[in-house]
């Protein structure tokens, strides 16, 4: 590959960047929770673009099938229960500007002496026990192609136990708010009689 | 004495095993029971390997049979090893005591998720402590913290619980995120994961502006997740209306775990001439602390729920934990550690008391609470203990923390501060004062009041054992005080690193 | 000029990190908080992910099984076969956690969301607290 | 020296009393008060024994208790201790019998309750008196503050709890806040808290302007020492039973504070140090000033337990005085003033009780004309009215003349003025209430009638218990001599020291 | 009332649902188990298979849907997919291994190793799948409850909370 395809790639990430803050300030914005939900499903379609161009396709997989998949449902589905606009904010909060500006202002502070991006020689990308051993040594060791997997699995197994973990504790979380169970349920014209029965056999 | 270096995976695979057995089981007591015989056999680990460590031994277990910085290694010295057993123990301790006090603050089938999610958080915590990988601590935050938001969820006065509940998640996860963008940037300027490794990397890249940042980030995380001073407000709510056993867990656990995520970063990973030598830290945070104590001190005075005034101690204890640990030096930081060892043990018992009233009055106001030391003898008895451990009364084990916490002050010279411990500590003497006055010497107003039985056997059994276990730790102080030494001596002393010749890698 | 715009991807990360945050610290209402949360979260994932990125590189996925031989033919073919650069897969593993907690965290935001909708008929910050502190008062009204 | 006695002993007759009178409880009020009697009487004969072995040279000290990081806690009897052990144990007969006709006679409730926390307030006199370190009196010293305060607010009313309010946040407050620094400071500097003929800072470095501000933080952390500004609470403390006012706030607790100030002047800093960095300077305005002061306010107090309250403050000025002259001649008065001081005062309150029981009096107004209608009382009242005064043949001027040679002794000659002011003042507060009661006319009301027609004498074991002590105003006179002989040995101490 | 109007008209969204649904389940089974050579693995094939039902929620009504995933079968299989993550580690602890070392599994390391993956990474998909359909399932059958609440809050409620 030559040097304008790394200016591209590059180019590439800006813009879909760019596109992302819009839809951010969107999401600000906008008093209408609706559009704010369907406006964060297109943002995490975008970013599962961004993690495309930036060489993270399982990510991407994910992001695309959590950001724009469930959390939408769910967030839909919350709006159903609740209001659907918000309730316009007559001043803006200054404050919480100001806490925001600092804390930007820290991090771009920070930024500065990051490796640039795509720098094949930061320290994250040649660490000879992590990132290198897991390009040069997974296929000796575990012998999986999609390196991704043999690390989530096998060489940080115990993290991927913990994200399981945290997923169980907030479907047990959300059953002990609203339950499993429907409370009160109308006839559902769909169903049979003998599915209904089955159902309330289910329920009690 | 006997330990296993396989025996340190189980601390946190038992709970972490035991959870979806409850919810499988599905039965309030089978649940409990499984959530008590898995804490049993924690705490008999977690004491075994504290006898193990106690010696002097590093113990380092690779996860996944792969060596350290590629994969994730458990790294047990001195001061997690002793806060694993406190944690384990007060678990244990507030699970025999949930049994009966949940009965009457959740609604029975919800009790196996209830515990599951107990056990859930005690993973978190376990896991938290144990770990030498820097993401694998914010993997085991993020265990806890969502167990803890669904267990404070579950409290009494539902409406508020779930306000509470709602305002630590949205506090704790920026708290999180916070952490998460910290470990990015020293992920950035080191390239690694493991503590021990960044540890040694970090001098490399020591002016870095990306270290800066990120150890202001994760500082900021944890300040946020300890409560401290000028980012406490989840705490209050959440204690006060959380299920009463729930808020006696945290109260000694959750904050005190941080405060190792804490320790562990900014005196093993960042290491003390940095932290404290080159970043300052300790002039940004002795003011906070100082203050944060101060204040808090003041607010709680003027509470009128126990709950409440208990929390706000709370925070005020945190503050005198960080102005010690802020000191940087081998007193302050072992003043530091007795506080958080001994105050665990005391506000958990307060909590438990408070809980025992509230099962019984079904109210924790002070206003509607006078004359109960007559109905409740053990419970009230139990609380003024624990508050005088609080106060500092020679013989318990508060006592044993202000000795330290003032003479380390004045060893490193700063004679303001200890009087401000000392001020503060007439406010304690005043806002546990007025509970008690009110507990032995106010008639009761209702009649109906007055007639209810003592608290049952179960939860005063849990109660008394942290009573006993303060005086104990009061009266013969050097118990706690030498493991303390010995753990501060080991974070100050101990040069980090993957060959480090103490650490003995399985 | 060109240097400013090394900077261009750390920096519009953060500009929508900020975002996230804002959102989560100055709106009242709850459903955007939690929006603004996992806004603020992807920044982070971003700047994780971008950690990783090599220029050139690719996914870290081996396309074709290499073949472990120590010949010293083959490892001199194997040189070449190392001219493909693979991104660091680590951040990439570390993100796949990140998210699925985010996800956690905001089913269990909206669930706590739901109830308090049910309790106190609004989402918005004000309304609740004003309904608690009416609750306070009467209590104390009570007495 | 080959005999070893342990004084702990003196701690467990109190303790093991407990049991019994919580087991007798109500029920059995009479098996109850007579086991805490049997206590108190063995609790007497183990001080005596122990003063005793004393004399007869045995070391007397219990095994050395380690708390945390090297500081110990144990007992070590010296004269001052076995004084004040055989003081508090004697009066607590006389209290037992005294409260048994004043509590049964005001129908008081929570009886038991009282007895315990008495019971327990003593043990912790015990602890203090025969503590071996500064470490050991100073929790001996909180145990003291937490055990009484039931007592303060034993009444239960809202101007009881005000008072315990204030005894609990002047006591504990101050011991926390200034005692408990000076304690570390000094453990800080110097790694040892123990009591050591001639001072432990011997070895140290330390400025004048230090040594001022340490003493300073002692002195006035002592709260029970009633210095002021810090004496508010005693006053307070009045509303609490009479037994309590008079064993407890004229003798047990107030002396477990002028005890401290005692200790710390000859075994923490030791007079060289004082002298020279003239560091009780200031501190001797203001006992001078409390002298003073206190007896203004009592001249003005028309409530009899109140006058006496001040008067307290007064007299415990006078030992704070003498011990921060800090010579031995002056410390030999201190000493000496806590006794005499101990049995005339105890006096006055048991006879306030007294009229308090019989009449329901509490005013010095209202006295007139009673003194015939209790004339035992107000006999004995006469008698250690002027013991305090410091009459012959009274106990209080053998203490009183110890005190002004040891002024003379010292380079504070001005303070004689402040004593004989005081003396005077203690005439102009003290005799009038016998001179009202027994001459002048009472008052008759509207039918005509005397209205004290009705009053009788006090119950006889309040009387006992009165002329018990008014008699002690006056044996101690006569024979003070063994007293004395036992202070001479703390001089040898502090000069071996040197 | 509308809903059911909805569900009736839709016949040919609920035509084409029923052809989709297998193939959805097909590649959700494809990500499961070829994660190891392309992208995906067992979080991803777990929403995705998630999807499948929540689609057939969605579009036949999510009560038909709880007859064929029902609420104690979803409770207990995420149980067990956790289960079934730490057990695998759990069991290379008793072959002598560390805790999660897939390696001991098998007397051939790699194959051990691949062994390993596929079990955990079955228990991640099999945990994700369960509890994204319970949270849905959660997040829908609420939506009865939602007629029933008055605004503002009646001072009635105000009391009965209290």
């Amino acid at each position: 590959m030559s040097v304008d395809a790394i200016v591209i790639e590059h180019v590439i990430v800006m813009v879909l960047l760019t596109l992302l803050i819009v839809v951010a300030v969107g999401i600000i914005i906008l008093n209408d929770l609706l559009t704010a939900v369907i406006l964060s499903g297109l943002y995490s379609l975008l970013s599962a673009t961004v993690f495309v161009a930036m060489d993270a396709v399982d990510v991407a997989l994910t992001e695309a099938a959590v950001g724009a998949g469930i959390s939408t449902i769910i967030l839909l589905g919350t709006l159903s229960f609740t209001k659907r606009v918000q309730k316009p904010q007559e001043h803006n909060n200054y404050a919480a500007l100001i806490i925001v500006v600092m804390t930007g202002g820290a991090l771009i502070y920070g930024t500065l002496d990051l490796p640039s991006y795509g720098d094949p020689n930061s320290p994250a990308n040649s660490h000879p026990q992590l990132a290198q051993h897991y390009l040069t040594e997974s296929q000796k060791e575990i012998d999986i192609p999609n390196v991704v997997t043999s690390v989530l699995a096998s060489y940080r197994g115990y993290d991927t136990l913990g994200e399981t973990a945290v997923v169980f504790t907030a479907a047990i979380g959300v059953l002990s708010l609203l339950g499993l169970r429907r409370r009160r349920r109308k006839e559902d014209p769909l169903l049979t009689d003998k599915q209904q029965r089955k159902q309330q056999n289910e329920d009690n | 004495m006997f330990f296993n270096n396989h025996f340190s995976v189980l601390l946190v695979v038992l709970p972490l095993m035991a959870a979806p057995i409850c919810v499988i089981l599905r039965s309030s007591k089978a649940s409990w029971l499984v959530a008590l015989i898995s804490n049993l056999v924690i705490v008999l680990l977690s004491l075994s390997l504290l006898s193990h460590v106690i010696n002097g031994n590093v113990v380092r277990y690779e996860l996944g049979g792969w060596a350290a910085p590629t994969g994730i290694e458990y790294y047990i010295d001195g001061i997690n090893a002793i806060l694993i057993s406190v944690v384990s123990i007060i678990s244990l301790a507030t699970l025999v005591y949930s049994k009966q006090s949940i009965r009457k603050e959740i609604a029975q089938p919800r009790h196996y998720l209830f515990y599951a999610g107990w056990l859930l958080c005690l993973t978190g915590l376990l896991g938290i402590l144990i770990t030498g990988d820097a993401f694998n601590v914010f993997v085991f935050l993020e265990i806890s913290s969502l167990s803890m938001y669904m267990l404070i969820a579950l409290g009494r006065e539902r409406r508020q619980a779930l306000v509470a509940a709602f305002r630590y998640l949205i506090l704790g996860s920026i708290g999180a995120s916070f952490i998460l963008l910290g470990i990015g940037f020293l992920y950035a300027a080191t390239g690694t994961l493991n503590m021990s490794d960044i540890a040694e990397r970090l001098p490399l890249v020591n002016g870095s502006r990306t270290v800066i940042v990120g150890f202001s980030f994760i500082t900021i995380g944890l300040l946020i997740k300890t409560a401290m001073f000028p980012v406490f407000s989840w705490l209050p709510n959440a204690y006060q209306f959380a299920p009463s056993a729930v808020s006696s867990f945290l109260a000694g656990t959750a904050t005190k775990v941080s405060l190792y995520i804490f320790l562990r970063f900014f005196y093993h990973v960042f290491g003390t001439d940095y932290s404290f030598g080159n970043l300052l830290l300790g002039n940004i945070l002795l003011p906070l602390a100082v203050v944060g104590f101060f204040v808090m001190s003041v607010v709680a005075v003027f509470q009128t729920d126990i709950r409440r005034v208990l929390a706000y101690s709370s925070i005020a204890q945190i503050g005198y934990i960080f102005a010690a640990i802020s000191m940087a030096t081998e007193q302050g930081l072992t003043a530091g550690i007795i506080h958080i060892i001994n105050h665990a043990f005391i506000k958990t018992a307060l909590f438990i008391s408070v809980g025992c009233i509230l099962y019984r009055y079904g109210t924790a106001n002070i206003n509607q609470l006078g004359g109960i030391m007559k109905s409740m003898p053990w419970t009230c008895a139990a609380f003024i203990i624990a508050g005088l451990s609080l106060i500092g009364v020679p013989l318990t084990a508060g006592f044993v923390s202000k000795w330290y916490l003032i003479s380390a002050a004045i060893d490193s010279g700063w004679w303001l501060i200890a009087a401000m411990i000392l001020m503060s500590s007439l406010m304690a003497i005043i806002y546990i004062g007025r509970i008690v006055e009110v507990f032995c010497f106010k008639n009761s107003e209702a009649e109906g009041v007055a007639k209810v039985k003592e608290a049952p056997f179960s939860m005063l059994l849990p109660l008394w054992f942290l009573i006993i276990v303060s005086v104990y730790t009061g009266i013969n102080g050097d118990v706690v005080v030498d493991l303390a030494k010995f753990s501060a001596t080991q974070l100050l002393d101990n040069l980090p690193g993957l060959n480090n010749p103490v650490g003995n890698p399985l | 000029m060109v240097e400013w715009l090394a900077f261009y991807n750390d920096w519009a990360v953060i500009v929508i990190m900020m975002a996230g945050f804002y959102i989560m610290i100055a709106r009242y209402n709850l459903v955007k908080k939690i929006i603004g949360l996992s806004i603020f979260q992807t920044g982070i994932f971003y700047f994780y992910v971008g950690l990783g990125k090599v220029d050139n590189g690719t996914a870290p996925i081996f396309l074709e099984p290499k073949v472990i031989d120590e010949s010293a033919a083959n490892v001199a073919s194997g040189i070449a076969e190392q001219t493909i650069l693979y991104s660091n897969p680590l951040p990439h593993v570390l993100i796949l956690t990140a998210i699925v907690v985010g996800v956690a965290t905001m089913a269990l935001g909206l669930a706590l969301i739901v109830r308090i909708y049910e309790k106190y008929g609004s989402i918005e910050e004000d309304d609740i607290q004003a309904i608690d502190s009416q609750f306070i008062c009467q209590l104390d009204d009570k007495k | 020296m080959s005999i070893t006695v342990d004084p702990i002993i003196t701690i467990l007759p109190p303790l093991l009393a407990i049991p019994f009178i919580v087991f007798f409880g109500e029920r059995y009020r009479n098996l109850r008060e007579a086991s805490i009697i049997v206590a108190a009487c063995i609790l007497f004969s183990f001080n005596f024994f122990l003063y005793q072995q004393f004399l007869e040279g045995a070391l007397l000290q219990s095994e050395k208790f380690t708390f945390f990081n090297g500081l110990t806690l144990f007992l070590k009897a010296e004269p001052i201790g076995i004084i004040f052990g055989l003081l508090a144990s004697f009066l607590w007969i006389v209290t037992t019998i005294y409260s048994i006709g004043y509590m049964r006679g005001h129908n008081e409730a929570h009886q038991t309750r009282f007895y315990t926390c008495f019971a327990i307030a003593i043990a912790c006199v015990m602890a203090a008196a025969y503590s071996g370190n500064l470490l050991t009196l100073f929790v001996a010293y909180e145990a003291i503050t937490l055990s009484t305060y039931p007592l303060v607010t034993h009444a239960g009313h809202a101007k009881a709890k005000r008072a315990g309010r204030i005894y609990i946040g002047v006591l504990m407050g101050g011991s926390i806040f200034l005692l408990m620094p000076a304690l570390i400071v000094t453990w800080w500097l110097t790694g040892t808290t123990d009591f050591v003929a001639g001072g432990v800072f011997n070895e140290v470095n330390i400025s004048p302007l230090f040594v001022t501000l340490l003493l300073c933080l002692m002195v006035f952390g002592t709260g029970k020492a009633a210095l002021m500004p810090f004496h508010g609470w005693l006053p307070n403390a009045m509303v609490a039973p009479t037994p309590v006012s008079a064993l407890l706030h004229a003798v047990a607790v107030v002396k477990t504070g002028v005890f401290l100030i005692i200790k710390i002047v000859v075994y923490i800093f030791g007079f060289d140090l004082i002298a020279q960095t003239n560091a009780a300077e200031i501190l001797l305005y203001f006992a001078a000033g409390t002298i003073l002061l206190s007896s203004f306010i009592a001249l003005k107090k028309d409530n009899l337990k109140a006058r006496l309250a001040y008067s307290t403050i007064g007299q415990l000025a006078y030992i704070v005085l003498a011990a921060l002259i800090a010579n031995a001649r002056a410390i030999e008065g201190a000493a000496l003033h806590i006794v005499s001081h101990a049995f005339g005062k105890i006096t006055l309150f048991f006879c306030a009780g007294a009229i308090m029981v019989a009449s329901h009096k509490t005013l010095v107004s209202e006295l007139a004309g009673l003194g015939r209608k209790m004339p035992y009382t107000f006999a004995a009242f006469f008698i250690a009215a002027i013991s305090i005064i410091g009459l012959p043949p009274l106990v209080g001027v053998l203490s009183k003349f110890v005190i002004i040679e040891g002024i003379i002794d010292s380079q504070y000659d001005w303070l004689i003025i402040v004593l004989i002011i005081s003396s005077l003042l203690n005439i102009a507060y003290l005799l009038p209430i016998p001179f009202t009661a027994f001459f002048k006319e009472a008052p008759i009301d509207s039918v005509g009638a005397n209205t004290h027609s009705v009053i009788k004498e006090a119950p006889t074991a309040c009387l006992i218990a009165i002329s018990i002590t008014a008699t002690g105003c006056l044996v101690l006179f006569f024979q003070i001599e063994p007293i004395v002989h036992l202070l001479s040995f703390i001089e040898t101490a502090s000069n071996t020291g040197e | 009332m509308l809903k059911r109007n909805v569900q009736q008209r839709h016949r040919v969204v609920q035509v084409i649902t029923k052809f989709l649904i297998p193939m959805i389940l097909l590649f959700a089974f494809y990500v499961q188990f070829h994660g190891d050579f392309g992208a995906g693995g067992g979080f991803q094939a777990g929403v995705i298979f998630a999807s499948v039902f929540i689609l057939h929620g969605l579009i036949f009504g999510e009560a038909r849907t709880r007859l064929v995933l029902t609420p104690n079968a979803l409770r207990i299989l995420m149980s067990l997919g956790l289960l079934l993550y730490a057990g695998t580690g759990v069991v290379s602890l008793f072959l002598g291994g560390n805790y999660l070392d897939y390696s001991v599994l098998l007397s051939d390391p790699i194959s051990g190793q691949h062994w390993g993956i596929f079990s955990v990474e079955l228990g991640v998909g099999i945990t994700v799948a369960a509890v994204m359909v319970s949270l849905f399932y959660c997040f829908s059958s609420k939506r009865n409850f939602v007629g029933h609440i008055s605004h503002p809050i009646s001072e009635s409620e105000l009391d009965s909370d209290g």
